[in-house]
Order: structure tokens, then sequence, then C-alpha cells
């Protein structure tokens, strides 16, 4: 199912010589980008593993305090609009005008409901008062009604007779990293939607076709991107033992 | 005394300065070496070949070349090699601690150094220390980061926020050196500085007993009873709390299974933060102390704990446990702190 | 070849109107806007190196107070690193030539290119305006907690400033690695490439790895500061060495952003003047990888005494050995480049002689340093001080200006004044070593960095170092003057006036639009200096 | 360049995988494993990315330097990871 792409001297920028180095050059300079992407998420999971070796128990009761049912959810979510992106790519090298705006809208709707549940997430967690900083339950004595509440600094002289750490202190790291990683995700989500977006819009003008579908390619391998940083987020943050 | 002229190098005054100067002048001899060779090379080569000579030009390298860049790369990469073997095994010697040292404690802040010795004496940016005796400071930080530099004992080490790092140095010359705070750390990091003062064992003797304060066991132990730890730490009483009896250095079973040495770090943290750690067989209700005690204060919680531990004389270590050792000394004037 | 004179339409009267420049997507006319805004950086940079400079002339804090001081050399690091030293050569020097060295019409994404002029731009405004708004007193190094925690002063505008311009230097490697990989003529195979091309390629990978850590640390500083997100608060459990490991991952390798795209120069220049091939090209073009990936493994060096493992740093120290190797390849083979070669010291040569010489110092006495036993005794020292100003100034800088001698025909069509370039550069190096050498002399006696006051007996030096800095600032001023006089008053430069190989020397000086009327063809390796028939150029 | 164009089944059949592994991330974290929970979720993870990555993302029709840039930004992750425990887990 091989064929060279057709040169369309439209699509050609001046400095290019032909279609096919333009879209090597794209290509590449896609990956490149992920490959930054890769280290600079690099850098959370690179605190995130230093932090789990040092407080494994904080970290599994932090992810206690996550919703799984939610987050399979999600999970689920994401692979699905993973697949219909990757149909939109398929749909735009076949030409197949209405599969591709289809398949793009498809995968626009995931993403958002992907955000709406991970934002019933956040706004739970801020209800709990999970949500690192000075608000954040084990800074707070007094919400002692809190199960889990714990403080960091008791009156001095107190003696109580029962186990009272439900939620260590150093949890909140696991808090501070959670809304990093995933913040930054959603992030990621809410500029690929924008990019899908843009693209539907040339899409129902018939902008793409087997001659032309590097911007579909490379949205599409943006999306799968992202798509793999939560394959791992989702394990890391929920599935902790 | 303080006063010192102009130098082009640094006081020898610990047992560390000539070996750290000694590996300083090899690599100074190789780097000047090196760099004149260079720089030799560049001169000769752009007189003997500047345009208007009349040279023959015509490069003939053959087998020649490999044997060139294989001379350039061999040399070199032995050097460098002598030069990380020698660094490393010194520097083994600066970081691991010697058993018979006279243990000092450091408290970093901005901007000041505040030192206790064993006998109770503390000072401020003044350090005095006898001659010819090992020294461990055991240092911490009360804000952010910083360093504690001693130059004409080539020894400094970081001092940081929540966490014992120990630096150790024997003085062999008798004076007074320079202390300075080497990280930065704010506003007043330049007057972060101060001096120390090399004695004689009996001077040092004398200026020890000039200092009123209580010798940190002491305030410790006084300390033990106004926080209340004795009533669930003492000897034979409450089966709920482990004895911190001959604890100092041997192996505590954590409830997660691993297994932790009580070594300072982990009894300041069982201090402040009792429930990171919890002694296998034991609910965590400890309270948390963290943000009542003074680093000072921890300090002396921990000397008392280690004096409670039997130690045989000259380790410095404790001895094994054979038997419950003495209970606490529940003085009753004590009690009601 | 001098028939070709200045060109009638060239790419800089190609158009004259403001906006012409300021949407241009000409490679050429974007290395010009960097050249621009990194000269007026440098000079900010410079001018706080000055005032602190004055400061450090007497023990007492005199001239300026401990806020202002510890602000003036924060402004300094991160301006002269981040705004100055690490676009420098990459964004102006290989912007200009490196699609020419390619045989191409421009970079591979030429709107991108414009783009990471802008969002440098906006990353150097945001860093300009924390210091308008009372600057920043972090040090450019921004350790936690001091940063996160404690510092009373713009830190997250000053760190967001820098997360910004990160992705400018992100997208410029990008782009230079895919322009390397799909952009070349025809017959320009990897081996025949000029070594400035190998370096910026190494330089670009370095940029586009590490960089990215460089962003989330910052990042997580900012969140840990502005959100109280604690990430390394130690009070929560957190690691303030763990920001130490990040910080380094990125800037480690970041010192290698700026030599290696220097030691390129050096290449094409030493090549030129001793109209000779570069010996052991191979060699010197696989050290720039070989320092570009084993630059990664090092980082740790800058953490001996931090607190982390003894082992740990063992190993970082045998691998900082190891990077000392492919450095040594460097400066043997340009050394040896001289031989049986046809020498001629213009200004570009002398800079990179001085570069040679300056860098091999500087490299060596990062061996002190990387010498675990010696580190304990001068880290944070001036020695370290003393230990990267030979390898920034003395090297990347001197590159710097090297590089621009040399393709100031190229850039403008027009020369240099000889003579005054060959002055300046002898004032420069002279300046340099004055100002520079005492600061290892009192590094080793101990006197700390980053602070305006010391004890009595280390003011001989500092007033040495203050005198040589006075010289060094006018062996700047004087190239700032001749070659903006030059502009205009300048000698028309002729398409090829070294007499240099590369094909960015096959254009007109300066070269239209499109660089070439028709894609070059190359047959032959880099450097084929034909000795006879160029003696008589 | 050329276009491969990918059969439909095939992206069904990788999604169906996806799916699968998903469910058994999910069911492994069920059970205590003691110390290879997380060994087995990683696994899992790693293979799910890996079949994004070669089917998905197409780099297994791709030309070998873009797999060698797909593969270096995690090469270097691990550099960046590997370095940094050699500090942590060496430790006192
Ligand atoms: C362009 C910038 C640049 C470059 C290229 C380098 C290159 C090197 N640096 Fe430097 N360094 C900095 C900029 C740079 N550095 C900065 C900015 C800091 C301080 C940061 C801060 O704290 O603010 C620093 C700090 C620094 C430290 C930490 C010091 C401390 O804080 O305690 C160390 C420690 O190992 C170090 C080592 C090295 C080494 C081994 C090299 C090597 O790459 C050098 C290799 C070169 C040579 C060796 C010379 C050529 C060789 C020969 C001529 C042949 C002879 C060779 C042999 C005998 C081996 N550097
Ligand atoms: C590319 C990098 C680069 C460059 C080019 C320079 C250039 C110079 N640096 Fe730089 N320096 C750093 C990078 C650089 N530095 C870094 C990273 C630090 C660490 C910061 C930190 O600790 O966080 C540092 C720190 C540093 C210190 C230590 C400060 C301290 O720890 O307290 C000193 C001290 O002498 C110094 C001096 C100089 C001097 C004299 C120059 C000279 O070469 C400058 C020459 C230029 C000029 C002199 C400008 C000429 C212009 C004029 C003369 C016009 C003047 C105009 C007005 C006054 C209006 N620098
Ligand atoms: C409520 C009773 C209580 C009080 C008050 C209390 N502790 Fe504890 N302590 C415990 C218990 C229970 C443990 C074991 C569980 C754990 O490790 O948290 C413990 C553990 C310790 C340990 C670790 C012991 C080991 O075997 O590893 C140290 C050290 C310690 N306490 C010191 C103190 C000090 C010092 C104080 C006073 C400032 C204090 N404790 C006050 C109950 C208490
Ligand atoms: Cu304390 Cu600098
Ligand atoms: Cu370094």
């Amino acid at each position: 199912m091989s064929a060279p792409v057709a040169a369309s001297a439209g699509h050609v920028a001046h400095h290019f010589d032909d279609a096919e180095q333009q879209y090597a050059s794209a290509e590449l300079g896609m990956w490149l980008f992920l490959a930054t992407e890769v280290l600079f998420f690099g850098g959370v999971f690179c605190a995130y593993a230093v932090y789990r070796y040092w407080y494994p128990e904080a970290f599994a009761e932090g992810s206690h305090h996550l919703d799984l049912p939610l987050g399979t959810v999600n999970t689920a979510i994401l692979l699905l609009s993973s697949l219909t992106m990757a149909l939109a790519v398929r749909a735009a090298q076949t030409s197949e005008q209405r599969a591709i705006v289809r398949n793009l809208g498809f995968t626009v709707l995931l993403g958002l409901g992907f955000l709406g549940i991970k934002s019933y997430e956040y706004y739970h967690k801020f209800e709990e008062r999970l949500v690192p900083g000075p608000n954040f339950v084990t800074r707070h004595p007094e919400l002692a009604q809190q199960p889990g509440g714990e403080s960091r600094y008791p009156p001095p002289a107190e003696v109580k007779e029962e186990p009272r750490y439900k939620l260590s202190s150093t949890a909140e790291l696991f808090f501070s990293l959670y809304f990093v990683m995933t913040g930054l995700h959603a992030l990621h989500m809410v500029i690929g939607i924008g990019i899908l977006g843009v693209l539907i819009v040339a899409a129902v003008r018939g902008a793409f076709s087997a001659a032309y579908f590097t911007p579909v390619e490379m949205t599409g391998l943006y999306w799968h991107f992202v798509d793999i940083v939560w394959v791992f987020l989702f394990p890391l943050l929920y599935l902790i033992h | 005394m303080t006063e010192r002229g102009f130098q082009l190098f640094p006081d020898q005054a610990s047992s560390f300065a000539p070996r750290v100067d000694a590996l300083y002048t090899f690599l100074v001899i190789v780097s000047a070496f090196f760099t004149l060779l260079i720089f030799l090379a560049i001169v000769f080569l752009a007189v003997r070949y500047r345009r208007s000579a009349v040279r023959d030009r015509k490069r003939r390298v053959g087998a020649k070349f490999w044997v060139l860049e294989a001379v350039w790369i061999v040399i070199p990469l032995a050097l460098t090699m002598i030069m990380f073997l020698w660094g490393a095994a010194l520097h083994f010697d600066q970081r691991i601690m010697p058993r018979d040292a006279i243990e000092l404690n450091v408290v970093g802040k901005q901007w000041m150094w505040k030192i206790q010795h064993p006998q109770g004496r503390s000072e401020i940016n003044e350090l005095h220390v006898p001659l010819g005796r090992p020294i461990l400071l055991r240092m911490i930080s009360e804000d952010v980061i910083h360093s504690f530099y001693l130059p004409a004992f080539r020894v400094k080490m970081d001092v940081l926020p929540d966490r014992y790092h120990a630096l150790w140095f024997e003085a062999t010359q008798p004076g007074v050196y320079h202390l300075f705070c080497a990280e930065y750390c704010g506003t007043e990091h330049a007057d972060m500085r101060g001096f120390v003062y090399v004695m004689q064992p009996s001077e040092y003797a004398t200026w020890l007993a000039g200092g009123e304060q209580q010798p940190p066991v002491t305030a410790g132990e006084a300390l033990f009873t106004r926080f209340r730890c004795d009533t669930c730490h003492y000897q034979g009483g409450q089966p709920r709390c482990p004895s911190l009896a001959n604890l100092f250095g041997q192996p505590v079973r954590l409830s997660d299974g691993q297994i932790v040495s009580a070594e300072e770090q982990y009894i300041r943290e069982s201090i402040l933060n009792p429930a990171a750690k919890v002694v296998a067989g034991y609910q965590p209700i400890m309270p948390i102390y963290e943000g009542q005690l003074s680093e000072e204060q921890v300090f002396h919680l921990i000397e008392y704990i280690k004096s409670l531990s039997v130690m045989p004389p000259e380790t410095g270590q404790p001895a094994p446990v054979e038997e419950p050792a003495q209970g606490f000394p529940a003085d009753e004037e004590n009690r009601d702190g | 070849m001098d028939e070709e004179a200045y060109p009638r339409r060239n790419y800089l009267n190609a158009d004259y109107r403001f906006r012409s420049w300021l949407w241009t997507t000409d490679h050429k006319r974007i290395a010009i806007l960097y050249m621009i805004s990194v000269t007026l950086f440098f000079f900010i940079g410079g001018a706080a190196a000055v005032i602190f400079r004055l400061e450090l002339m007497t023990p007492r804090g005199d001239l300026t107070i401990a806020e202002t001081y510890n602000r003036l050399f924060t402004l300094h690091g991160v301006i002269m690193v981040f705004f100055f030293l690490i676009p420098s050569i990459p964004a102006v020097l290989g912007n200009f030539v490196l699609p020419m060295m390619l045989g191409a019409r421009d970079l591979a994404f030429p709107k991108l290119n414009l783009a990471s002029w802008y969002i440098f731009m906006i990353g150097g405004l945001m860093a300009v305006g924390a210091i308008v708004a009372g600057g920043a007193d972090t040090g450019w190094t921004f350790y936690s907690p001091y940063s996160s925690l404690y510092s009373n002063s713009n830190v997250i505008l000053m760190a967001l400033g820098i997360f910004v311009a990160g992705f400018s230097s992100i997208l410029t490697g990008l782009n230079f690695i895919v322009t390397t990989h799909t952009m070349r003529a025809p017959g320009l195979t990897w081996f025949r490439l000029p070594l400035f091309v190998w370096s910026l390629y190494a330089t670009s990978l370095i940029m586009v790895l590490g960089t990215p850590v460089l962003a989330i640390t910052l990042l997580l500083l900012a969140a840990e500061r502005g959100l109280g997100i604690g990430i390394f608060d130690p009070a929560l459990g957190g690691d303030p060495i763990l920001f130490q490991h990040l910080f380094w991952f990125y800037s480690h390798p970041a010192v290698y952003i700026m030599i290696l795209p220097s030691m390129g120069v050096i290449s094409e220049i030493v090549a030129c003047f001793s109209r000779n091939r570069i010996f052991g090209y191979t060699f010197v073009a696989f050290a720039s990888l070989a320092i570009a990936v084993i630059g990664f493994l090092v980082w740790g060096h800058h953490m001996f005494v931090a607190g982390g493992s003894i082992y740990a740093g063992m190993v970082f120290s045998f691998l900082s050995m190891l990077v000392a190797v492919p450095s040594a390849i460097k400066v043997f083979n340009w050394t040896a480049t001289l031989y049986k070669g046809s020498v001629s010291l213009e200004t570009p040569m002398l800079y990179a002689l001085g570069f040679i010489g300056l860098f091999t110092l500087g490299g060596l006495t990062g061996l002190f340093l990387a010498t675990i036993a010696v580190d304990v005794h001068v880290h944070d020292t001036y020695f370290v001080v003393a230990h990267f100003h030979y390898i920034m100034v003395g090297g990347a800088v001197m590159g710097y200006l090297g590089g621009i001698h040399y393709w100031w025909p190229k850039i403008t069509g027009r020369m240099y004044p000889e003579w005054w370039g060959r002055l300046s550069a002898g004032i420069i190096f002279i300046g340099f070593n004055l100002t520079f050498f005492p600061q290892f002399v009192l590094g080793y006696l101990g006197m700390p960095r980053r602070v305006h006051e010391y004890v009595d007996e280390f003011q001989v030096l500092n007033v040495m170092s203050s005198a040589g800095a006075s010289i060094l600032g006018v062996g700047y001023l004087i190239p700032l003057a001749y070659l903006i006089w030059s502009l205009r008053y300048g000698r028309l430069a002729s398409a090829n006036p070294w007499g240099a190989t590369g094909l960015e020397w096959r254009t007109p000086s300066p070269p239209t639009t499109y660089n070439f009327d028709k894609t070059p063809v190359v047959r032959e390796e880099a450097y084929q200096y034909d000795q006879d028939e160029l003696l008589s150029v | 360049m050329h276009l491969h164009v990918v059969p439909k089944s095939t992206y069904f059949i990788v999604a169906g995988c996806l799916f699968a592994l998903m469910v058994l991330t999910v069911g492994a974290a069920q059970f205590d494993l003691g110390m290879w929970n997380t060994p087995i979720a990683m696994a899992i993870a790693l293979a799910k990315a890996t079949l994004i990555v070669l089917f998905f993302m197409h780099v297994r029709y791709g030309d070998p330097l873009l797999q060698v840039f797909a593969a270096g930004g995690f090469l270097w992750l691990i550099i960046l990871l590997g370095l940094t425990f050699a500090d942590y887990l060496t430790r006192r």
C-alpha cells in the first residue's frame, strides 16, 4: 500500500526543493519536538521517582485518595481518542473528506470529555482540601472531622491514644506532583483540542487529501504523545498499592 | 593576630591541607606544562609558517597521523585518571568520619553560625578547637542552604535545612584562621563569617571551662521532661512505647519492614515527624514535635538519647545490649519541669 | 572573484521598510535581529560587571549595599548566560551562515526561526522587567529553598523570563538539526561538512534534549514560590538537592552550548588563516558529538559538597575527567593545523589563537574542580569564577568576536578596519588575563564568591582584577565603535576576502535573499586549500 | 517519502490490545503482589506506549532516523533518572 506522494507544487514553500524534502523536515521536526516534550515531562517524572522512593507509604496513602473509577474511565476515553485520531490521519491519507472531519470531531469530543471528568476530580480534591498549599488538610489540625486530617503542629503535650496519621505530611508532596503532572497534561490536551479545532475548520474546507495531509499527521503525533503521557501517569498516580 | 598581610598561598593548618596542596601542585604542574606547550607550539608554528616565509608546505602525514592522535588521546586520559583516583582517594578520607572525634553541634541560620561544644560552651561565628584532635562538626541549617568553609583547613560542607551533614578535620597549626559561609544564602551572605581559633589542648580546656552553659546532655535531659517525652518513654513503663535506652547506633525495624540505623538523622526525624518512620510493633501515637523545638533543642535531645546508650570507652560506639540497661534517671525534681 | 563586488540587490537592501525587518523570515535578517539584541544584553550584563567590579575594589561595602550587589551579580549571570552567550553564536552566526554552508536557501522552518526571536525577546523583556522592578537576588543558579521560600525579590518573573527564552533555544536547535539533516546540497555528505556545522549540530542536540528539563525545573520553582505547591520544600520532606540535580542536568550541558559553537568558529578560522585542512577532521568532528553526549553525564560535579552520596560524586568526577579528552583532541588538532600551513594573523586569527590558549587554561582548571578533593576547597570560591570566565569570556566570547570579524564582510559587505581590530584583540587579551588570573589565586586563598565585602588581605588581588576589568571594558567598546563605523565607511568587501573555502563564500557579499541563484553542487572535502594558488590571493 | 496507509483493521486490533492492557493493569493493581506491583504496572504502560508509538505514530513504517529520534528522548530520560538515582540509591 505504498505510493509516492504526488508533489503538489502549491504546498511547497520556496526554500524547499520538493514536497518530499518538506514532508521529511516536518516529520523530523515534530519528532524532535516530541523528544523535548519527553524530557519536559521527564523532569517531573524524575521528581516523582525520587519522592516515591523516599516515601512509598505516603504515596500509597495519597493514591488512595484519588478516584480510581474516574481515572480508569478517563484512560479509556484517551485510548479511544487515540484510535479516532489515527483514523482521522488515515482518512486524510485516503482523501475521505467526510471521514476526516468526523474522526477529528470524535477526537475533540473525547478530549473534552476527558477534561470534563478531570475538572470534576479537581473540584473534588479542592473540596477535600487535598490541593497542596496552606490549605492542605495536614496543615490544619482543626479539621479533625476530616477523615485523614492530621496536623503537623499539634499542641505540645497532647497525648492521644489512637493512631492518628491517616495522611502523613509528606503526602502533600504526592499531591503537588499529582497536580503538576495532571495539570501539565491537561494543558497539553487543551492546546491539542485547540489545534484540532483549527484542523476541523480546514478539513471542512477540503484542505487535506492524499497529496497534502502533513498538518493532520503532525497533530496526530502530538495527540498520541499526550496519550502516552497519560498511559504512564495513570498507573503512577492511581494504581499505587 | 587576625591581621594578615598579602598572601599568594593559603595557610596550611590542618592534616588535610598538605595533602590537598600536594594534589593541587600536581595539577598546577600538569596545567602549566600543557598551557606552555600549547602556547609555545602556537607561537613557534605561527612564526615558522607565517605566510611570508618560504617553507616546504607539503604535508605528508601517513601512519604518523594515527600515532599523533593516539598520543594526545592516551596521555590526557592517563593524566586525568591519575587526578581522578588521587582526588577520590583523598576525598574518601575527608568524608569518612573518625570514631574518636570531638563532636560539636553547628547550626547555621541567616546569617550566623551557632556552635556548641560537648561540655556546653557555645559561641557564635567563632570556633575554638584544640590542636591535634579530630574534630567532627554535625551541622544543620534553620533556613536556607549555607556552607561551612575553613580555607586554611581545606574543608567545606554544605549545611542544609532538615538534614545533618558532617564535616571533620584535625588542626595542626595553632593560630587564627577564617571561617566563611561559602554558599550564597541571601542578603548578608558576605557577613556570615568569623574565625576559627586553634589552641593547645590545655588552653582549650581552660577556654571550655569559661562558659556557663549547660552541657547538651543535661539540657536534653531537661527538655525530655519539659516536653513530656518521659510520660511515654520511661523504662519498664508504657508498653506502647519503645525504650530509648541503647537505641543509638542500633538497627531499628520499621513497620514497613525496612531496617534503618538509629543515627542522628533518624532520631531527629523520629522526634519531629514520628509518623514518617514508625517502629515495628508500635502504633504511631507519638505527637509531632515539628515547629516546637529549635534545632539546638533537637541536638540536645539527641545528645541525651545518645547518653542512654552504654558507651564502652574509646570506641565511641554503643555496646551491643545484652540486658535492658538501667532506666531513665527519673529525678523527681525534673518531673514537673 | 572580485568582479562581483557589492551586489546591487542583496538581503539588506531588498526592502527598507521597518516592517520588512520585523516580519522577515530570511535567516540572515533574523541573525541581524539577534545580533542587535544580544549585543544589547551583553552591554547590560557588562555594565553590571563594571559596577560590582568597582565595588570589589575595597573590602567594605561602600559603593553598593548588599541587596544591590546581590541583584547585580544575579542580573549579570542570568543576562550573560541566558540572553547573551547561549544565543550568541548559534542564533547570530549560526543562523547567518548555517544555511549557506549547507547550500540551502533558508533554514527548514523560517517562520519558526522568526518566532524564536520573538520568544527570545519576550523572555528578555520579562527578565529586564524583573530587573527594572527591583531585580532578583538568587544568583543565576536559583538554588531552592532560598529562591522558592526566602528571597524577597522578583524571582518568579526572572525565572519565567528564562523559561520563555528556553523555548527560543529549543526551537533554534530543532531548526538547525532538521536543516542539517534535510537541506544539505547535493554532494554535501556528512564528512564534507564544515566543522562549524558539526559543532552546531552537537550544540542543537543539547539545546533540544537539555533545555526542556530546565524549563520544567523553573516552572516547578515558580509553582513552589507562587502557588505554594511544595516540591523541593524540606519542611514537607522535599529535597533541595533534587532541584540542584534538575538544574545542573541542563546547566552543565548548557556550558557546552556556550563553548561548542565557539569551537566550530575556531575550526573555520584556523583552517582559513593557516590555509590548511583541519588536522584530524574526523576526530574534531566526533569530538563535538562526544562532548555533547558525555557532557550530559557529568552534572553532579557541581554538587560535590552539596551532601549527596559520595559514590555518586566519584562517578561524576570520573565522567568529568572523560569529557576533557575530546576537548584535548580539539586543542591539539587545531595547533597541529598550523603545522606546514601558511599562517597570517588577521584579527579573526588573533581571536582564534587567543581562544586556544585561554580555553586550554580554563579547561585545565576545570579539571581542578572535577578532582573532588580539590573542589571541596575551591567550590564556591573565586577559583570557580576564574575557571568559567576563562572558558566563557576567554573562550566563548573570543570565539564569538573572532567569528563576527571573520564573517563581517559577508554579513555587511564591508571590511572592518584591520589595525583597530588587531589592537582591540590585544587589549582584550591583556585586560582579560589581568582581570581573571588573580581570581585563581584569590579562590585558592579561599575568597568565597557572591560577596560584596571580603577580608582585607584579599584586596590587592581584587584591585588588580578590577583594573583588568576596566581595560577589558575598553577593549570591548572599541570593536563596538569601529564595527558600527565600518557599516558606512568600511572598505567594500569582495565575495571572498579571506580566500576561504566553504559554500558561504560562494555567495556575493552581502548575499542575496535566497543566497544561491542555483543550488550548488559539492564535489570535494571541506577546507581544500590549495596553497600554491591561494598564496597569491 | 512514501505514503503508507495502514489498514483500518490494524488500528482496531491495536486499540483492542490497548483496552485489554488497561483492564489488565487495573486488575493487577487489585492484588498485592509485593514489590512486583510497580514493575508490572510500568511494564504494561511501556507495552501500551510501544504499541501507540509503533502503530498509531507510524514509527514502525518510518525511516530509521525517526526511530533514532523517537528513542532518543527516552534514552535521555533514562540518563536523567539513572544518574540522579546513582545519588539517591547510594546516599547514607
Ligand atoms: C563554556 C562554559 C564552560 C565549559 C566549556 C566548562 C568546561 C569544564 N568545566 Fe566548568 N563551569 C562553568 C562553565 C564551563 N565549564 C561554569 C559557568 C561554572 C560555574 C557555575 C556556577 O556555579 O555558577 C563551572 C563550574 C565547574 C565545576 C564546578 C565547580 C564548583 O562549583 O565547585 C566543575 C567541576 O568539575 C567544572 C569542570 C569543568 C570541566 C572538567 C570542563 C571540561 O569540559 C574542560 C575540558 C577542557 C580541557 C581539559 C582543556 C583542553 C585540554 C588540553 C589542552 C590538553 C591537556 C589535557 C589534559 C591533561 C587532560 N566546571
Ligand atoms: C557569558 C558569560 C559572562 C561574561 C561575558 C562575563 C563577563 C564578565 N564578568 Fe562575569 N559572571 C558570569 C558570566 C559572565 N561574565 C556568571 C554566570 C557569573 C556567576 C553569577 C552568579 O554568581 O550567579 C559571573 C560572575 C562574575 C563575578 C563574580 C561575582 C560574585 O560572585 O560576586 C565577577 C567578578 O569579578 C565577574 C566579572 C566579570 C567581568 C569583569 C566581565 C567582563 O568580561 C565584562 C566586560 C564587559 C564590559 C565591561 C562591558 C563594557 C561596557 C561598558 C564599559 C559600558 C558601561 C556602561 C555603563 C556603566 C552605563 N563575573
Ligand atoms: C504519646 C507518647 C509519646 C510521647 C509523648 C513521645 N513519644 Fe517518642 N515514641 C512514642 C511511640 C509510640 C514511638 C514508636 C512509634 C514511632 O516510631 O512513631 C516513639 C518513638 C520514638 C523514637 C524512635 C524510637 C526507636 O526505637 O526507633 C524516638 C527517638 C522518640 N520516640 C523520642 C521521643 C522524644 C525525644 C520525645 C519528646 C520530645 C517523645 N519521643 C515523646 C511515643 C511517644
Ligand atoms: Cu550562609 Cu552564605
Ligand atoms: Cu559543569
